[in-house]
């Protein structure tokens, strides 16, 4: 049964919007909606590289990394679920190749350590304890956090889902939002391909569409979408421990639990646009940064190929906020590629701000920041 | 359990060969492929499945499947259904997956 | 990069006819093929081919894969890499990339046409991956390609073409098949594939499935169970079969993995295999430089797969060359295929492709099934009424030595008519027809014996002597009797009858390797006798 | 009763029969969403063998007709191909 009414429509069913619905539905919000055009986790979430780094250089991004992955390490008792997350805490290893890097990072330890997340400063030989196999050539320190890591970015959304199902919510699958309904300034309804749902409230967290929604709306919300490419190999015994990233040489490679290595690097003059598709160049570009990092996993195969699409914001940090200019209108967008490792706290605040309670943090991720000039510039992503 | 005479048929094997298959030594003929060789010899379980422990043995014999994965010379994974079999290879079953030794 | 004009994915018959239909016409052209040889399934098709005499039907795949391997190779416009396996394209870039040698090149085609073919489907059922549970390809590969025993006892899942040959394939390898097992009520293949294993004595369970393989660490035994109309097992008729191999053969799908990655627009069509992609009448695909031909735009046999695969090379061509001739050919090969599928048997075929390319939901036209009878098609063996339908009389029966066509289902399929010296055997005007022989014209030679692919013509010398009658039968196992043997005589459920005597053993070059053995036997067995064995 | 654990749809991923039927019962009825939860089809066959399987199976459960339900979209490369494949680098076993 189509169901027409609503307190909120959330639009979107990738780790943000399933994470909003959830917290909502927990703190007893009733009459939740939340459409995905296709399947849950079936855009930016499904295809991400299911990292967790609390290593950032703001303190804001520290702080929501740090409050998120105490969710994920307490998931089963906090969603209430059966489902294995796959949480494998063992760290992100991050690689300076130039003094100013190393610098940056060691400003970055000192505030992160003001949040209790263990990062420590490694000499190139160090790091050859974590990853023996490492080419540590050019290498000037690394950047180390043991409880850093990877959890499986469709079980935890399905989590989040079926919790927020078992407290209510109604989840729509295979429904396309076709247009937000607004009568004198405010929202009305949205039209679905399955019919209208009145509501007042809309949560935009339709990640890579996100200015689409937007534009429903009769905003224009400052975030594109960008292709991000990854690969995947076969699975092997486990020898890499912890996810090793660099910022200056471009890549991040991790092992799941599963056994299979998955990396990508940040593309160049992509363009905004929606593609998905894999390409050539990638996969050879990709497989030079690799094996000169990694160099045994010369012998080992790359068994598929993809792509996703960051929606990205102008400094690269999300946007959580209701807009200004239509009330009832909410947006957790432009992730910029970390939606899924900071979706549990981002759940939370989005909860209190949709409840209209005090904020339970102290964060600047509203849009009047690229007005007010408040831009968060934070030095770490790929 | 090589066929020796077929009514349609005929065989023509290239040179005698030996492989090692987890310590033993196996005959193959140059071009046959390690999986036809193991059959041949009567080894029809090849592994054991991840998971589930289950044993597995051939299944598509044209690289498809991954029921035949073993390790090869140190590469792991590989379908020995469609891999040919060279004098002196070392051949093991994978246990559960492969290892990916320097 | 490597530039070509046309690259072709595949080389079993559908892209080597592609791959020739291109290369003759003096166009660059990349042919591609996953192993080290040509040839695809051909290579393992040790039996006659159907379909007509332009096809090459009458004649083994094997040798059809000769030739046409022999022709590739020829042509100094096909480039072959062999061990070469496709990896993907990248529309985007124009980019196909191909592993060969521990290498990966990169080809930039104008044209591509995808001819991978199909992959086998598997079957649910209890303890569904023990060792010793093959896919009937594999179980192919084994014996024909590697000259290996798959297993000493197998039983067949599937009585489709692919089945009863391969159980036949098995027993000429030394194999024993204990049984072959059908779920629906009838034999899905040609019912003179089915008669000759059932002249072997291969029991035959329609209307059964597998429920489970038995055993620990590999296949000791299968448990099968009787089905109703409705599909459901039928409890208490479980039944324990041992066996050391289960050879699943319960259909193909085709092999889209390059079509599906391109973008290729797709659709499931169950009558096709499953997902296949959306094409019009020249095999282009909703990708405007890529062509499909073969299995993957819909299982089918090689003879299609050959048509489809020159006609999908032509058309592709057409954007190189502008010669009315092969408008002509392409006209013709379009024409043969509905030939080809215009048979009872081609309705499955004719009713997908109808739903891909009109759009339609259900299909008109073609002959419908009704002149197949009942019983011939649950067991594989002629029924009174059949055998009545095709004796001469009985003045004839008495004078002179006679052919006898045991063929009673409309399949596309002539060598007969082309192989009889004195034109006695007819169809008429359509391939599909069943062979009729004009008993005035039939002198009895048996040339026709020795090329009917379904091994399904006898001769029959009533009057050998006083007392006896002689049958002349196909014979392709081992080892050939002698003259003056004393074999076994067998009915067509492979059951012996008599003992009987070899009087004559033909075997020569051009029937290769279908020996005829004449043996003689008491008279009243002359419609009877349909098989030998050796007596140990 | 059929042992539905002793089914085994995906060799690659030792995924059953029980495993399928339980997921497309609790609502995952896109093989898309089935491949993503239990990695059925994102082994080496990338879904040949469970693919099929899997449709009759959503088909059978939620009446929708097969016809109307998708296969996985596959992804390149096809089988597999080495790092050092990929850069041309031949230390290969062969």
């Amino acid at each position: 049964m189509m169901k027409n009414k609503a307190s909120i429509v959330i639009i979107g069913g990738g780790v943000i919007g399933c994470s909003a619905a959830y917290n909502l539905s927990k703190r007893g919000l009733k009459d939740i909606v939340l459409v995905e055009k296709k399947f849950l986790a079936s855009g930016a979430t499904g295809r991400c590289g299911a990292g967790i780094r609390q290593q950032w250089g703001t303190r804001q991004n520290c702080f929501l990394a740090k409050k998120s992955m105490e969710i994920f390490e307490n998931f089963r008792d906090y969603v209430d679920t059966k489902i294995d997350i796959e949480l494998k805490q063992k760290g992100y290893l991050l690689l300076a190749y130039s003094d100013k890097e190393v610098d940056q990072f060691e400003k970055n330890i000192f505030i992160q350590h003001e949040y209790g997340i263990p990062s420590r400063i490694l000499e190139p030989e160090e790091s050859l304890e974590i990853v023996p196999f490492l080419n540590i050539e050019k290498l000037k320190a690394a950047a180390f956090c043991p409880t850093d890591g990877h959890a499986n970015p469709f079980h935890v959304t399905a989590a989040y889902a079926e919790a927020a199902k078992k407290n209510g919510v109604t989840i729509l699958k295979d429904t396309e939002v076709l247009g937000i309904n607004k009568s004198k300034g405010r929202i009305t309804g949205v039209e679905t391909s399955k019919g209208l749902i009145e509501t007042e409230k809309v949560l935009n967290a339709a990640g890579s569409w996100a200015r689409e929604i937007g534009k429903m709306a009769g905003l224009d919300l400052p975030v594109f979408s960008e292709r991000h490419e990854i690969l995947v190999t076969e699975p092997v015994n486990s020898i890499l421990d912890p996810m090793v990233m660099s910022f200056s040489y471009n890549i991040y490679c991790q092992q799941s639990p599963h056994g299979s290595f998955i990396m990508g690097y940040g593309p160049e003059n992509e363009g905004h646009n929606h593609r998905i598709n894999s390409s050539c160049n990638f996969l050879e570009n990709m497989s030079k940064k690799a094996t000169w990092l990694l160099p045994p996993l010369k012998k080992l195969r790359i068994v598929r190929q993809w792509a996703g699409s960051y929606n990205i914001s102008p400094d690269k940090q999300p946007i959580v906020c209701e807009s200004e200019e239509l009330a009832g209108f909410y947006m957790a967008i432009g992730f910029s590629g970390h939606g899924f490792m900071l979706s549990p706290a981002i759940g939370i605040y989005l909860t209190d701000l949709i409840l209209k309670e005090e904020p339970p943090f102290d964060i600047t991720v509203d849009l009047g920041r690229f007005e007010r000039r408040e831009t968060i510039s934070e030095p770490s992503v790929v | 359990m090589r066929i020796e005479k077929h009514p349609i048929l005929t065989f023509e094997r290239g040179k005698e060969i030996y492989f090692i298959f987890d310590g033993k030594r196996i005959k193959a003929f140059e071009g046959e492929t390690i999986a036809a060789a193991l059959h041949a010899d009567g080894i029809i379980k090849y592994n054991t499945s991840p998971k589930l422990h289950r044993p597995r043995g051939l299944f598509c014999a044209v690289g498809h499947c991954s029921s035949c994965l073993m390790t090869v010379n140190g590469v792991p994974n590989t379908r020995i259904c469609v891999t040919r079999a060279k004098e002196g290879m070392i051949v093991h079953s994978q246990n559960p997956r492969g290892d990916l030794n320097d | 990069m490597i530039e070509t004009d046309i690259l072709v994915v595949g080389g079993g018959p559908a892209g080597i006819s592609a791959a020739l239909a291109c290369g003759r016409n003096n166009i660059k052209t990349v042919l591609i093929e996953e192993r080290d040889f040509l040839g695809g399934q051909l290579i393992k098709q040790t039996h006659r081919f159907f379909g007509s005499k332009e096809e090459r039907a009458g004649s083994r795949g094997i040798r059809i894969a000769e030739d046409l391997m022999n022709e590739i190779k020829k042509n100094k416009n096909i480039d072959l890499y062999l061990d070469a396996r496709a990896l993907g394209y990248y529309e985007e870039e124009k980019i196909f990339t191909v592993l060969q040698n521990g290498r990966m090149l990169k080809f930039s085609p104008r044209k591509l046409i995808i001819a991978t073919g199909a992959f086998e489907k598997s079957l649910s059922f209890e303890n569904n991956d023990l060792p010793g549970i093959y896919g009937a390809g594999a179980v192919q590969t084994l014996m024909n390609i590697y000259g290996v025993k798959p297993a000493e006892r197998v039983l067949m899942i599937g009585s489709g073409n692919i089945g009863l040959i391969v159980s036949y394939q098995l027993i000429q390898a030394g194999v024993q098949v204990v049984g072959v097992i059908e779920a629906a009520p009838e034999i899905g293949g040609y019912a003179v594939h089915a008669s000759k294993i059932r002249r072997l004595g291969v029991p035959l369970y329609t209307s059964h499935t597998i429920k489970k393989a038995i055993g620990n660490e590999f296949v000791t035994g299968a448990e099968i169970i009787e089905l109703d109309r409705n599909w459901n097992e039928i409890k208490g008729t479980e039944k324990k079969i041992d066996c050391d191999c289960i050879c699943l053969s319960v259909g193909l799908s085709p092999l889209v993995d390059i079509l599906s990655q391109s973008g290729c627009e797709m659709v499931y069509i169950p009558e096709l295999g499953g997902e296949v992609p959306v094409r019009n009448e020249n095999m282009q695909t909703s990708i405007d430089n890529i062509y499909v031909a073969g299995d993957l735009a819909g299982i089918e046999e090689a003879t299609a797969a050959m048509l489809e695969g020159e006609l999908a090379g032509l058309c592709a061509a057409n954007t190189f060359i502008n010669d009315v001739k092969q408008d002509e050919r392409i006209e013709k090969i379009k024409n043969n295929l509905e030939v080809l599928r215009s048979g009872p048997k081609g309705s499955k075929i004719r009713s997908g492709l109808n739903k891909l390319i009109k759009g339609e939901t259900f299909f008109q036209g073609g002959r419908n099934t009704g002149s197949e009878i009942e019983a011939f098609k649950k067991t594989g063996i002629p029924s009174g009424e059949n055998l009545r339908s095709i004796l001469p009389d009985e003045k004839r029966i008495n004078e002179t030595p006679f052919a006898l066509i045991e063929c009673f289902q409309e399949i596309p399929c002539d060598p007969c008519v082309n192989n009889c010296p004195f034109g006695a055997i007819t169809e008429g005007t359509d391939i599909n027809n069943l062979p009729k022989i004009d008993y005035s014209k039939c002198t009895g030679c048996g040339s026709c014996i020795s090329r009917c692919p379904g091994l399904a013509i006898f001769l029959i010398n009533k009057n050998y002597s006083e007392n006896t009658s002689t049958v002349s039968m196909p014979y392709e196992m081992l080892p050939v009797p002698q003259k003056g043997e004393i074999v076994d005589v067998l009915d067509r459920e492979g059951k012996k009858i008599v003992s009987g005597k070899v009087v004559k053993v033909l075997k020569n070059e051009k029937m290769d390797k279908t020996n005829v053995i004449s043996v003689e036997i008491p008279k009243e067995f002359f419609n009877v006798a349909r098989n030998i064995r050796l007596v140990k | 009763m059929m042992k539905e654990d002793n089914i085994i749809v995906c060799r690659c991923e030792d995924v059953t029969l029980k495993d399928i039927r339980e997921l497309i019962k609790r609502g995952y009825t896109n093989i898309e969403e089935i491949k993503r939860i239990t990695r059925c089809g994102m082994g080496p066959c990338q879904g040949k063998n469970c693919g099929q399987i899997i449709l009759r199976e959503i088909s059978m459960i939620t009446g929708i007709p097969v016809e109307k339900l998708t296969l996985q979209r596959y992804r390149p490369p096809f089988g597999g191909i080495k790092f050092s494949e990929v850069l041309g680098e031949n230390n290969d076993e062969k």
